[in-house]
């Protein structure tokens, strides 16, 4: 099985986890991403996530269906969090369950990677002096165009 | 043609909006309507080759554009 | 911080998430081994886990110290359980945090294979044909005494 | 002196009880309690070195045994 949603309101890990259950799976993993207080030595009181709903929802989906058919017999949800997050809030939440846990430990560090790379998804971080700041990952110089 | 241009994050800061109106020539692709948006004031805050998605999925500056199409600029993406 | 613990009721997933965090953990990661259906091919209808009691704790908290250890600031809590559990129960949880997700999945890995390892635990399988075994993971031969 | 030898899960089985109380000489080790187990009814199904645990840490089979040491068996480990 797998899913994907896009939400508003807090990341249940214990319905996760009930989710992606199956008797055919010997362990499941949940990894969740959570907004911590410090990011590049700035000190963080909160961020905003903003989508491209439509296709982030699209991308999330795919993503899930690509891992169930890399990882044969697997499940997968994953549920990204929109909107304004305190510090510890989580921002996504991945459960995974295989037959055994190599696949399980493989399968989740891929979801949250190819989630990562292509799902429309951008943060806003709210720092301790009141400043907020669009975040890149990659920490690409922002080129003028020609 | 006339298209809608999505703007998300920065490039909506950048240029003052969620989306811009693009008037293009017929068999239009990708790469013209990048031209029309650095045109534009602010688009000296978006990288030269920004990514673009074309009806909800990324596309190449070849990709040709037709009327209706649902068209995005992507800011780096920042999920998880 | 690290804790360690054996327990004879349920394992409660959302709690181990709580209880492991902190503001400065960007990733929390939990692995959850469950009760499947089936083991090398036969039918199982239940679980039945043991422990030398005192050194199965005493190796757990060892288990979680040298892991925070190991992986500087981060959290590690180690939770098993005993006793007789159904199918899709969890028999082990472990959940841990870090600033980063590199960390939090080599962390969590580590912590299980050791647990694997060295915890005086042991599992007996109840099978469809009513049938009770002892597992060997190493699936050692039995070897007569000299 | 006697000590008593914890027995747990096939072990228990094997030797029909949780414990047995062994008999050993002074400055006995580990290698002395596996011999006395050895001779008992049962232990066929161990292995010829079981793994052996004294006051909860495993142990060589070169380790000493003292009158009130908690001294255990440890049958293969099968948790998680």
């Amino acid at each position: 099985m797998n899913a994907a949603r896009l939400v508003r309101d807090p990341i249940d890990a214990a319905a996760l986890v009930r989710e992606v259950s199956a008797p055919s799976y010997g362990a499941i993993l949940l990894f969740l991403g959570v907004v911590r207080e410090v990011n590049d030595g700035r000190g963080v009181t909160g961020i905003e996530y903003s989508a491209y709903e439509a296709m982030a929802h699209r991308e999330l989906e795919a993503i899930a269906a690509e891992a169930t058919d890399r990882f044969v017999s697997s499940g997968v949800v994953i549920v990204h969090r929109l909107g304004e997050l305190a510090l510890e809030e989580a921002s996504v939440g991945i459960a995974v369950a295989h037959g055994h846990r190599d696949e399980a430990y493989a399968l989740s560090r891929w979801v949250i990677e190819e989630l990562k790379r292509r799902v429309p998804i951008w943060k806003r971080e709210h720092y301790v002096d009141g400043t907020r700041e669009w975040v890149d990952p990659a920490n690409r110089l922002v080129e003028v165009s020609p | 043609m006339s298209v809608t241009v999505l703007l998300f994050a920065s490039y909506a800061d950048a240029l003052g909006a969620p989306s811009v109106s693009v008037d293009l020539p017929p068999e239009a692709t990708v790469a013209d309507v990048l031209a029309d948006i650095a045109r534009r004031p602010g688009a000296q805050l978006l990288p030269a080759r920004p990514l673009v998605a074309v009806n909800q999925r990324y596309a190449a500056t070849t990709t040709r554009v037709s009327a209706g199409d649902e068209i995005a600029l992507i800011p780096p993406v920042a999920g998880g």
